[in-house]
């Protein structure tokens, strides 16, 4: 049966509007409800990736062709995408059983819209559509980030709003200078007419679009808001961050870079911008005592290594930034979710107060296994993310960002060290054991990581659709 | 030559890019952003304008028409631009609770 | 010069200056109440530029609710600032 | 220093964009002129994007008034999106301001005599003009955009001429999921009819009259319900007057 693309937007959308009916009944089962629709939208993420590698899907919405409608269109690597970040969302849903916090019924909406939006970046095939979804995640985004209503939280939120706002005007400037010259909203429309544009007005739309959907893709030097809203949020949002919201605005990037503008001559920019994010990224996340604070650097640095994998833009490397939004997405969510048990356990978010929380096996396994797949260590997903990109280095004789890239690399594993001897030293003092809703959806990620690191061959076949993409396909 | 209506409204653009660097306090900040916004609209609505086009609703008495897609797309901006303001306002109303200040300044001074 | 150009320039000095004030005032209050002229402004112009969809909507969410959304947050907080 | 720093950011940043616009005509230009290309068939028309709706906008949609026609239905996805921003918001703001519910009222002042009855008077009157709009968004200007903001406005009124006056939150609520449902439902009917979401499955009838142009109405008021009970929330909730 053939499923539309569409759904996966519709679905949540539904319920996020059935849900105060729902609450009116009952509000027990609303967390019950949410786990289900995005498991079933998971499913269905599934279907659509096997389909879409069959060929990529165009789903025509209101019955008018491109570019007079608009069109969902779904390549192998898009449905890939939309596959990841929906895993995630459900797994972290799972994760969210354990917010206790009121007004429980707005926090299930706001979660389910972000999966919708973020969906939507990844699927959507017409410009404006994009900047609609891209709003939709980054309001979710707001809401969320705002959820603890402590003094942290809105600070964190009211910085994320402020730059979010000023790159959303960035890529309304960016649609009107396209539009003015084209008169088109459809990315391939855009792409195959993209010769009628004057060339100066070309390039201020490209960096009106790259700098705002940079903001989502936490780029330098707009990342200013990263470690204080990841730190203010709830520790579940923090993961949906990680895994939801900061990759669709990566995916995002790359449409920009590769599906619209099929530029080649300025992917050097790309790099520069992708090798500052990382270092800024790592080497202050090396300072840092506050974990969470620590996480999200190191989040800034990773989205870092994913931009300048687009930006070296040969197949080998994009293929490796692809399989590091993978990794990335599932590691992450793990590591903020496994923070998320250390605070509450230990009281506090100071790193060396946390001494020997790792020897209770159902934390500390997933914990170990999803810090080595950050670090990049064969046989778990990281490696091949980090090792593509390399290699997608030397082809192009970029010897010198391969050099900082690998010296960045090696504060990574520095400070990830040094936490590991930490949440493993011997300690007297005891911490309560965890419960269902924290260690399953840790041992989950850690089977993913564990199961794709050892057997990558289903990722690597859709990832040899790159070519395609590269090329300027959907 | 440019002309005058881009002009106009990327200067709107600009003034509230300053006013979001520049000023310290929050709610001037949201201004800003408000400010933003509205240039932003004027400069889609520019872009559609065709000089002698009437309004797109059918008429008999004219032919020519302006472009109608601008137009959709900034009553989708206008509405987003409102929902972020009020959201946003809203978190300066909770963060004041909690503080006492709207200043940036003063907010790193409480932190230390 | 023709009609549509003059009443455009002026109203467009007119929206630059009420933004200026807008901008700089340190009375948040009538910052607010000039925001909302340029709103008001900017919707006389979509009406000239023959956009009545836009110009409506702008008058009644950009001028009127979101002014008032202002206020009230401006009623909540502080009214000067510093 | 920060102002300096940041007068030469603005000024570059306007140097930038409006020298991209040197290339960009202002009201001289001929929409026939572009040509699209459609990607999937492959096929470079001679027609634009722009002029297409203009030409057959009525025949496609039913809608004498083009900007509905594209906001509903050529782009109702992005009007689809732009509730559920609305929506976001308004729940945001619930959010937020949910802990500042349980906080003590100030002794509030009675407005006069005048002002609560004219704001009696008028309430019933704004609303009709509000509904007025969103039903007519089809064939006049305006829709269930401005529609709703006007009868948010009404409600805005009643606020500030009754200090005490709050609305009911659970019929708030329930108004706007249920509006919400029906622009998803009517998207969902229209995938099942013909298999393209959100498609346009009712007749068309007779451009002009009220009840044309298919689901456009049915739509537009569901967004006006819809946005005028969002915005009457937020406004509910910055006025923080609940008990």
């Amino acid at each position: 049966m053939m499923v539309q693309p569409v759904l996966l937007i519709a679905l949540p959308l539904f319920f996020a509007f059935l849900l105060p009916l729902i609450s009116l009944w009952s509000k027990k089962v609303l967390k019950y409800v949410v786990m289900g629709v995005m498991a079933f939208n998971a499913i269905l993420a599934f279907i659509v990736l096997i389909e879409a590698l069959k060929a990529p899907i165009f789903d025509i919405i209101a019955g008018f062709q491109p570019p007079l409608g608009i069109v969902l269109m779904v390549g192998p690597l898009g449905a890939f995408i939309a596959l990841v970040i929906n895993v995630a969302a459900f797994v972290i849903s799972l994760y969210s059983a354990t917010v206790t916090k009121e007004p429980l019924l707005k926090y299930y909406m706001l979660s389910l819209l972000i999966l919708m939006g973020a969906t939507g970046m990844v699927l959507t095939g017409d410009l404006f559509n994009l900047f609609v979804f891209l709003e939709v995640t980054s309001i979710a985004a707001y809401g969320l980030a705002s959820y603890n209503k402590d003094r942290k939280g809105f600070e964190g939120a009211l910085k994320y709003v402020i730059m979010g706002s000023i790159g959303s005007s960035f890529v309304l400037i960016g649609i009107a200078i396209i539009y003015a010259q084209l008169r088109t909203l459809n990315m391939l429309d855009i792409a195959t007419r993209l010769g009628e544009m004057d060339p100066y007005t070309k390039i201020v739309a490209f960096v009106s679009l790259f700098l705002g959907f940079g903001v989502e893709a936490e780029m330098f030097p707009l990342n200013a808001w990263v470690p204080e809203t990841y730190d203010g949020a709830p520790h579940p949002v923090s993961a949906m961050f990680a895994s939801m919201s900061a990759k669709s605005g990566i995916f995002a990037l790359a449409r920009v870079i590769f599906t619209i503008f099929a530029f080649s001559n300025y992917l050097w920019f790309v790099v520069i911008m992708g090798i500052l994010t990382v270092f800024f990224g790592e080497i202050i996340a090396y300072v840092q005592k506050n974990i969470k604070r620590m996480l999200a650097y190191s989040s800034i640095g990773q989205m870092g290594m994913i931009i300048m994998g687009l930006g070296i833009g040969t197949v080998l490397s994009v293929q490796g930034a692809f399989f590091q939004m993978f990794s990335h997405a599932m590691g992450k969510a793990l590591l903020f979710i496994a923070a998320g048990y250390m605070i509450y356990a230990a009281g506090t978010d100071r790193m060396d107060k946390m001494k020997g929380i790792g020897r209770n096996p159902l934390i500390g396994i997933p914990l170990l296994i999803g810090i080595l797949s950050i670090m990049g260590m064969p046989p778990f997903i990281g490696f091949y993310g980090k090792f593509y990109i390399l290699m997608g280095g030397f082809q192009q004789g970029y010897y010198a960002i391969i050099a900082l890239f690998l010296a960045a690399s090696i504060v990574e594993v520095a400070y990830y060290a040094r936490f590991i001897k930490i949440a493993f030293e011997k300690s007297e003092r005891k911490y309560p054991a965890p419960n269902i809703w924290v260690y399953a959806p840790l041992i989950i990620f850690a089977i993913i990581i564990v199961l794709f690191g050892i057997y990558p061959k289903p990722v690597m076949d859709i990832l040899s659709h790159v070519a395609a993409f590269l090329a300027g396909g959907a | 030559m440019i002309p005058y209506y881009y002009l106009a409204s990327i200067a709107l653009i600009v003034i509230g890019i300053y006013v979001v660097i520049a000023k310290k306090n929050l709610i001037k900040i949201i201004i800003g952003l408000d400010l933003m916004d509205t240039g932003v609209n004027l400069l889609l609505i520019a872009i559609g304008y065709v000089k002698g086009g009437t309004a797109p609703i059918e008429n008999a008495n004219y032919a020519l028409y302006v472009d109608p897609i601008p137009q959709a797309l900034v009553l989708t901006a206008i509405v987003i631009g409102v929902s972020v303001m009020a959201l946003a306002l809203s978190m300066v109303i909770g963060l004041y609770k909690n503080i006492g200040t709207l200043e940036i300044d003063e907010l790193r001074r409480v932190k230390e | 010069m023709d009609l549509f150009t003059l009443v455009s320039l002026i109203l467009i000095i007119a929206m630059l200056i009420a933004a200026v004030v807008a901008a700089e005032l340190k009375d948040l209050l009538s910052a607010a109440v000039a925001l909302g002229v340029v709103s008001l402004i900017v919707s006389i112009l979509f009406y000239i530029l023959q956009a009545p969809d836009v110009a409506i909507t702008e008058a009644s969410i950009g001028a009127g609710l979101s002014m008032a959304v202002l206020i009230f947050a401006i009623k909540h907080t502080e009214r000067w600032e510093k | 220093m920060k102002r300096i720093v940041a007068a030469i950011l603005a000024i570059l940043i306007f140097i930038v964009l409006a020298l991209a616009f040197v290339k960009i005509p202002f009201g001289n230009i001929n929409l026939s002129d572009y040509h699209y290309y459609n990607p999937i068939t492959d096929k470079q028309t001679s027609d634009s994007v722009p002029q297409h709706y203009l030409v057959d906008g009525k025949k496609d949609t039913g809608s004498t008034n083009i900007v509905t026609a594209v906001v509903v239905d050529y782009r109702g996805f992005d009007t689809l999106g732009e509730v559920t921003v609305l929506f976001l918001a308004a729940t945001g703001v619930g959010s937020i301001m949910y802990i500042f519910e349980k906080e003590k009222r100030r002794k509030v002042r009675r407005a006069n005599a005048v002002v609560e009855t004219a704001s009696q008077l008028l309430f019933g009157f704004i609303v009709l003009f509000g509904a007025y709009i969103f039903v007519h968004g089809h064939l006049t200007p305006g829709g269930g955009f401005p529609g709703g903001a006007v009868i948010a406005s009404a409600f805005l009124l009643l606020y500030l001429a009754y200090p005490r006056f709050h609305a009911e939150h659970k019929t708030l609520n329930v108004a706007e999921s249920l509006a919400g449902l029906t622009f998803v439902i009517a998207g969902l009917l229209g995938l099942l009819i013909s298999g393209s979401f959100l498609y346009n499955f009712l007749p068309f009838g007779v451009p002009t009259y009220l009840f044309s142009a298919g689901i456009i109405p049915v739509i537009y008021v569901a967004v006006g319900v819809k946005v005028g009970s969002e915005l009457t929330g937020i406004v509910d909730a910055m006025m923080g007057v609940r008990e």
